[in-house]
């Protein structure tokens, strides 16, 4: 396309370590004004490295990196920001403890009379963020929001801040898709305008729905940079993974009568007023119960309430046929409950400890202080599931902190899966982990529940709740508002459920405007 | 909202004023100008000390040093006014630099050294003091006119209690604080470095130079509070002001801001300085307390207040949540 | 109670400031006056803020027992101006005297000198090293007591201070410097005798001496200041040699000076000097231990 | 375990430089006589007289590996001597008395943890309660006066000696051990190194935080009620005015000094230790020197500003810098600054 022309941005022979370890190793990267240019490659390939050394979060070891043929050498955030180059890292890193409007406009605050004038800031963000169809209180703090809402404060912020180039690493990662295409249509925009945008994601749909060109980045290395057009998605595939991938099982699961099945645990009304309305629940013995709905739904909330993290105000919950409450994760883990949770940097990750540590503590505590598991057993236990999860990790005493974020999400879930829970909650368990290790995961809940596991799976991927559940629920404006059976579900089926639900009960987000258009989306 | 991030603050002030009545109401007499008066003249070093520490803990940060930066700059300055014959204005400048410089120092060893705040400042509390120490160890008189006039400086209340200079200073230092804080770029950094550093530098908040402000800044509060106390008591003397620090802490704490940083106000701490200014007025006043027993009963009233405002905190939280729709 | 009075008291730093504190209540209750009493923490500006509140407060007098000696004019003033007399007890200010109605105490100086005389008239003409013990760093009391035993001493090139390091005034800190005193002399053989700036940290450096396999008393003189009661437990059992008397009693006189003034206008003297007795081994110890035992030490 | 070695490395180096200069300045530093049935010398001097310091350290060590702080051990110490003080002039038995001290030192570390763990309120504050009220309790058993004692048992924590070491130095090299097991061979130093460094994560594994927080302030509240009783014992009488003032503030210098990170997570109870000694070390060495007193905090400040850079990480980048200088120069300024190193968070 822009071949000839001297690219907006440009990266030679970039070269980073890690105490030894190789992250990146010569790679070059070219990104052109009015370009979308995808950015792919496994967890651990080194992405997220590549643009914290194009935006001088990392110093690099070795290379060069112009702007717009003009050597740089951004020595901060703040240099990049200078330059015009906008960025969403892949932690979304915000500041919690302050207002949506706050964080938008740190450190370019509208001023009157040599004074910041949080009104004007105020008023702005509000107009700022309804391009991105979202109304909320931007006085309130930044925690008061879910993820996803934090996920666009910040890409609205880089948005507003890239006045050449936007580099978002994994946007999309908690968006449902009313969100994703909003976004699209403001990439769009911006690539018009002739601003150079990189864009790292781990769905391929989204590459060929967005994307100009793709870079491919493999073990540190730049494997290839083609034009998506004529790209074959399995050619993709096999240069992400220097392997072919077996094609994945798209079908659902076979319809069995779990109701015949044992009861594992029974929520009979449970519900928290302001949270989320009471609902009924029976898991069963070897089933896989998908949760789907909208952001701020309330399917995260259901999770809490299941595992003791916050306590219902009215309803029973009976595990084995017998009543029980739990006050807290701890004694919902003594009755073989698991919950792994949506925000692993907040939630989940043990920042200083090993991968080993972080993989056995949820199975030490369990078994009390003073019955520690050996060393050895510890490093069996830790081995295992690197290999059978594919950790890409150096040695198994590095500090979590120093792994990628999809590695460190599959971590997360060997903490939980080496419990060996009878029932297991997992709050978007895919969530930045690469198409390899997605379709492991996916054959894992589904061996899981053939050993009997009883699993609850939230997912804002529809395709792969396709995949797995035995049934679906349903939520809307924080309501159970449906259950789709094994042999009823496919994307099409859930998102209609879902558009109904939310008809329903219009709540604070507009419910007709929203349904039409998650049908809409539904039928692109 | 907003009125729901200032709920903290309000409890206290509620808290304040109960706590206030109270006192009336078993001492009639704490109700005068004067029991005002000396609240703000009594304090007013503490409070605009502690407006600087409260721009540290904002930002996660804390500083030991204070007190020892008050006796240094009361020292010095009668020193150099008595001793060296340096004229009064100008020590009064030296004497900021060299704090101010002081602070920076801090700062600087804390960001480029990656140096835990609490032992930087421990450091400089030892070495402040040691150095009050070199100039004098006697407790020296300042004698300067330019000290008669500011002292001299007051609006006599009717009832009897002075509004004094170094009162009034004060609340002028209070409310530059709350515009420093709220209104400027610094401010706001501040606020994003004590929420989380890492994520304020990835958003491109110049971490190095506001830490150093940050420091800079409160040893240079620390520096007109010792001016204010040299005013207070007409004397530098290198054993005052012994555990300010704490007293300063306390009050920015029972303020309402949070020690792990990036939540809390200014003006919060000027609350906690007059409640803990009240607890001791109350002591005084009831006047049977023994030594003993003056230190257990502060311990309790502010176990007491910490207590109530926990409570009422996590009680608004709770009805707050319920009042959403369900 | 026909009068209020309000008492500023420094803390409870030492056994010697609570019988003090004690003596202060006994001579109130036995007179009938109702006593505000403010403990100061060792703060100056506390000391500053309660006479501001006993101001406030009305109170009929106020006694003041101040830390330090600089900074009272602005406060003495405020008093003044309400016309309420104030009596210093035990230390000295540096204010003008038409400020503050009398002051009751001891001569600091004058303790340091009388122990100093002590020293020289017991060791004579042979040569004496000493070790000193000094109080907290730059608080009056150390430097008084300092300056008056140099006094004392000086003229007489036979006896010389050797070391000098702060105890704070405490047991502890007594015993550690008095053990690194005795490593750096020569295990204590080159030492002759110990000046402690008060009888608490000479009572630790007993201690020490004994753990180093010395005599204290007779290998090592050791001569300190306030005559607490554990100092003549040690002069009873020959540990310890001289001791100059501070008496904790100031609010006696104190009192009867106010009284005299409320009753009919007589000013007293602007200083009223308390006793510094000398206490040696000769002063049958032991009986002065049981008499002062109870007094609230 | 030569893990465990190396990891105080720096912190032996430090040591080992301080002692030198002690012996430049105090001829016969080293040496070490044996009389009256135990040794004598500055270096046992040193062992000694941190005691204290390196008992509160061992507590504070793991209050601090849980992101919190304790300030109130001072106060602690001073209720405790008082308290041991007491019981014994009232005729209870050295065992009783023991125990019964013991048990209020832990008394007070569970208020402290109560205050945290279920309270929610900041370690800093919630100690600063007992501190503040705490040296008021100790003086209201005490009347305010040094209560003195005499019973040889008791004396004997203090200043009795075993095998000629003083007692107090056995004290806590045993206890030091005995920490360092307890948490090393059992998981309990895993889990509080987890809530230290995300205590919601933690909580979700299934942790139960409040209790663990519960048991390492207590521990604080056990340790410091131990130096509490051998600060009494050293003096034979309990100072509540005196005992244990600011050595709170030793006790964090002691366990930063080890190379702890007050940010809490990974801790090294042996570190602490070798804190406690360098603190001391520097101490005595101030003593021995005979330089007036007013210099003394000049000189404290300047030792630890050194000790501490040398050890900060930065420095460490700085001196890997000069080592083998890289191609680029712009490359390395204030690489410590760089989240790389801090990680995420
Ligand atoms: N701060 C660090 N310290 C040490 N190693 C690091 C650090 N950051 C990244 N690495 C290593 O560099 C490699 C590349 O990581 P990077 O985060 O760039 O991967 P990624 O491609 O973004 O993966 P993901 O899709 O999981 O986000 C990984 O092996 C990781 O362990
Ligand atoms: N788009 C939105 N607009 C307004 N508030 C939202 C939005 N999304 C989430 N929230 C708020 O975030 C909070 C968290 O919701 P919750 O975690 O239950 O959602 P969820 O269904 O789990 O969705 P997800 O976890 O995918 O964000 C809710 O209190 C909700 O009010
Ligand atoms: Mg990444
Ligand atoms: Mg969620």
């Amino acid at each position: 396309m822009m071949i000839g022309r001297e690219p907006l941005l440009r990266a030679d022979g970039v070269t980073k370590e890690f105490f030894g370890v190789t992250a990146l190793s010569n790679v070059d990267f070219e990104l052109a004004a009015g370009e979308i240019h995808a950015l792919v490659g496994e967890n651990g390939a080194g992405k997220s490295t590549l643009i914290k050394i194009l935006t001088g979060a990392y110093r690099r070891d070795r290379g060069r990196i112009a702007l717009e043929g003009e050597s740089i050498d951004p020595a901060d955030v703040m240099d990049a920001q200078k330059l015009g180059i906008g960025t969403v890292y892949q932690e979304v890193n915000l500041l919690p403890n302050l207002t949506v409007a706050e964080n938008l406009f740190l450190g370019r605050e509208p001023k009157r009379f040599g004074l910041t004038s949080p009104r004007e800031a105020n008023r702005r963000s509000r107009e700022i963020l309804s391009q991105y169809g979202l109304d909320i209180d931007v006085t309130a703090v930044l925690a008061t929001y879910s993820v996803a809402v934090r996920q666009i404060v910040a890409i609205a912020r880089a948005v507003d801040l890239s006045g050449k180039v936007l580099i978002l690493d994994e946007p999309t990662a908690s968006l449902d898709a009313a969100e994703v295409s909003r976004l699209f249509s403001i990439l769009e925009d911006l690539k018009a305008r002739g601003l150079g945008i990189v864009f790292i994601t781990h769905f391929f749909d989204q590459v060929y729905r967005i994307a100009d060109r793709v870079t491919i980045l493999r073990n540190g290395q730049k494997v290839a940079t083609r034009p998506i057009a004529g790209l074959e998605r399995i050619e993709l595939v096999s240069m992400m993974l220097g392997r072919e991938l077996q094609e994945q099982e798209a079908h659902g699961a076979e319809p069995v009568d779990y109701s015949k099945k044992p009861v594992v645990a029974s929520f009979e009304g449970v519900g928290k007023r302001g949270r989320i309305a009471p609902f009924d629940l029976t898991m069963h013995a070897g089933e896989v119960v998908g949760v789907a709905g909208l952001l701020g739904s309330g399917r995260t909330e259901t999770a809490e309430l299941m595992f003791g993290i916050a306590q219902p105000d009215e309803g029973r919950i009976a595990v084995d046929g017998r009543p029980a409450s739990f006050s807290s994760p701890r004694e919902a883990i003594h009755h073989g409950f698991g919950f792994c949770p949506e925000d692993r940097k907040l939630d989940g990750i043990v920042d200083d400890l090993s991968v080993r540590e972080n993989v056995i503590l949820a199975l030490q505590a369990r078994r009390g202080w003073a019955k520690p598991l050996s060393r050895k057993e510890q490093e069996e236990i830790a081995d295992r599931y690197i290999a059978a999860l594919d950790i890409r990790t150096s040695d198994r005493e590095k500090p979590i902190k120093f792994l990628s974020g999809g590695n460190q999400q599959k971590v997360i879930l060997a903490r939980w899966l080496a419990t060996d829970p009878r029932l297991l909650i997992l709050d978007e368990p895919t969530r930045g982990i690469d198409v390899g290790a997605h379709a492991e995961i996916i054959r894992l809940i589904g061996e899981l529940r053939e050993r009997g596991m009883s699993l609850l799976v939230i997912s804002s991927e529809l395709e792969e709740l396709v995949a797995y559940a035995t049934r679906v629920r349903v939520l809307a404006d924080r309501r159970h508002t449906g259950e789709l059976e094994a042999g009823a579900i496919t994307p099409d089926t859930i998102m209609r459920a879902i558009a109904a639900g939310e008809d329903e009960t219009p709540g604070d987000r507009g419910g007709k405007g929203r349904a039409a258009e998650i049908l809409a989306e539904g039928a692109a | 909202m907003t009125s729901s991030r200032l709920f903290p603050l309000a409890t206290t002030f509620v808290i304040f004023l109960i706590a206030y009545g109270l006192c009336i109401a078993e001492f009639p007499n704490m109700l005068s100008t004067r029991v005002v008066g000396n609240l703000l003249t009594d304090n007013a070093f503490l409070g605009i000390a502690a407006v600087g520490m409260t721009f540290v803990i904002l930002s996660g940060g804390i500083d030991l040093s204070i007190g020892s930066v008050i006796a240094f700059t009361g020292v010095f300055l009668a020193v150099a006014m008595g001793d060296w014959g340096v004229p009064p204005v100008l020590a009064l400048v030296i004497v900021l630099a060299l704090t101010t410089a002081f602070g920076a120092l801090m700062g600087a060893m804390i960001h480029y050294l990656a140096m835990p705040p609490f032992i930087v400042t421990l450091a400089g509390m030892f070495f402040a003091r040691g150095m009050a120490f070199l100039i004098s160890i006697d407790s020296v008189p300042i004698t300067a006119d330019l000290y008669d006039t500011l002292q001299g400086l007051y609006y006599r209340m009717p009832g009897g209690g002075r509004l004094t200079f170094i009162g009034v200073a004060m609340l002028a230092v209070v409310l530059l604080g709350i515009v420093l804080a709220h209104f400027t770029s610094f401010g706001r950094n501040v606020y994003a470095i004590g929420g989380n550093r890492q994520s304020a530098e990835l958003m491109g908040v110049p971490i190095a130079r506001t830490t150093i402000l940050i420091y800079a800044l409160s040893s240079f509060l620390a520096g007109l509070a010792g001016i204010a106390f040299s005013l207070y008591t007409s004397a530098g003397y290198s054993l005052a002001a012994v555990g300010v620090e704490l007293d300063a802490i306390a009050a920015v704490v029972i303020g309402g801001t949070l020690l792990t940083g990036g939540s809390g106000y200014v003006a919060g701490t000027l609350l906690g300085i007059l409640i803990m200014g009240l607890i001791q007025t109350y002591i005084v006043f009831d006047g049977t307390l023994s030594s003993w027993w003056t230190k257990i009963v502060i311990g309790l009233l502010l176990f007491s207040f910490i207590a109530l405002q926990r409570g009422l905190v996590w009680l608004s939280a709770r009805r707050r949540g319920a009042a959403m729709p369900a | 109670a026909d009068m209020t009075v309000g008492f500023s008291q420094i803390g409870s730093e030492s056994g010697w400031r609570a019988a003090e504190t004690t003596l202060t209540k006994e001579q109130a209750e036995k007179r009938g006056i109702d006593l505000k009493f403010a403990d100061a923490q060792q703060k100056q500006e506390n000391q500053i803020k309660a006479i501001r509140s006993f101001v406030a407060q009305g109170v009929d007098a106020i006694l003041l027992a101040p830390v330090v000696a600089t900074g009272w004019d602005q406060v003495l003033e405020e008093a003044k101006d309400a016309e309420i007399p104030v009596v210093l007890l035990d230390r000295q200010v540096d204010s003008s005297d038409d400020l503050y109605l009398t002051a009751v105490g001891s001569d600091l100086e004058h303790e340091g000198e009388v122990a100093g005389d002590w020293l020289v008239k017991e060791v004579g003409d042979k040569d004496c090293n000493v070790v000193e013990l000094q109080g907290t760093t730059g608080s009056s009391p150390a430097i008084k007591r300092k300056a008056g035993f140099e006094k004392a001493i000086s003229g007489h090139d036979n006896v010389k201070i050797v070391r000098s390091q702060t105890g704070d005034f405490t047991r502890t800190k007594g015993k550690e410097v008095m053990e690194s005193f005795l490593k750096a002399e020569n295990g204590g053989k080159d030492i002759c005798a110990l000046y402690a700036h008060n009888d608490d940290m000479a009572v630790g450096a007993i201690q020490a001496i004994k753990e180093a396999g010395l005599k204290p008393g007779s290998d090592i003189l050791v001569v300190s200041i306030d005559a607490v009661p554990d100092i003549f437990l040690a002069m009873a059992n020959g540990e310890a040699n001289a001791t100059v008397e501070l008496t904790p009693n100031m609010a006696g006189p104190a009192f009867d000076a106010l009284e005299a003034y409320k009753k009919d206008g007589k000013e007293p003297p602007k200083f009223i000097q308390t006793e510094s007795k000398l206490y040696t081994q000769s002063d049958d110890p032991k009986a002065i231990y049981e008499e002062k035992k109870n007094q609230g030490y | 375990m030569p893990a465990t070695i190396k990891r105080v490395l720096p912190q032996l180096a430090a040591l080992v430089v301080i002692l030198a200069l002690n012996t430049a300045i105090a001829p016969g530093f080293l040496d070490i006589a044996y009389a009256n049935g135990r040794l004598y010398g500055s270096l046992i001097d040193i062992l000694n007289r941190g005691a204290p310091v390196a008992l509160l350290a061992i507590g504070m060590t793991l209050v601090i590996a849980t992101r919190g702080i304790d300030l109130s051990v001072g106060a602690v110490m001073a209720i405790c001597g008082a308290v041991a003080a007491a019981l014994i002039t009232g005729d209870h038995s050295l065992a009783a008395t023991i125990l019964m001290t013991l048990g209020v030192g832990i008394l007070c570390g569970l208020w402290n943890g109560a205050l945290v763990a279920f309270l929610g309120i900041q370690p800093i504050i919630a100690t600063l309660i007992l501190m503040v009220a705490g040296r008021g309790i100790a003086q209201l058993i005490t009347e305010g006066v040094i209560l003195t004692f005499n019973d040889p048992g008791l004396i004997f924590v203090g200043s009795g000696s075993v095998f000629g070491m003083p007692f107090p130095v056995i004290l806590w090299i045993v206890i030091g051990i005995a920490a360092s097991l307890i948490f090393r061979t059992t998981a309990l130093g895993l889990l509080v190194e987890a809530i230290g460094i995300n205590r919601r994560a933690s909580a979700l594994a299934g942790i139960g935080t409040s209790a663990l927080l519960l048991a390492v302030y207590a521990a604080s509240g056990l340790c410091a009620a131990v130096a509490g009783i051998v600060a009494a014992a050293d003096i034979r009488g309990a100072d509540a005015n005196n005992a244990g003032l600011w050595l709170e503030l030793d006790a964090i210098l002691a366990v930063v000094v080890g190379g702890n990170s007050l940010m809490g997570g990974r801790f090294s109870i042996a570190g602490s230790l070798i804190g406690a000694m360098i603190i001391q070390s520097v101490n005595t060495g101030i003593l021995l020197a005979g330089f007036p007193p007013e210099f003394n905090l000049v000189i404290k400040a300047a030792i630890i500003v050194v000790i501490l850079v040398v050890q900060s990480p930065a420095s460490h980048t700085l001196f890997a810098f000069f080592k083998h200088r890289p191609g680029r120069a712009a490359e390395t300024p204030a690489g410590a600054a760089k989240p790389e190193e801090g990680g995420a968070r």
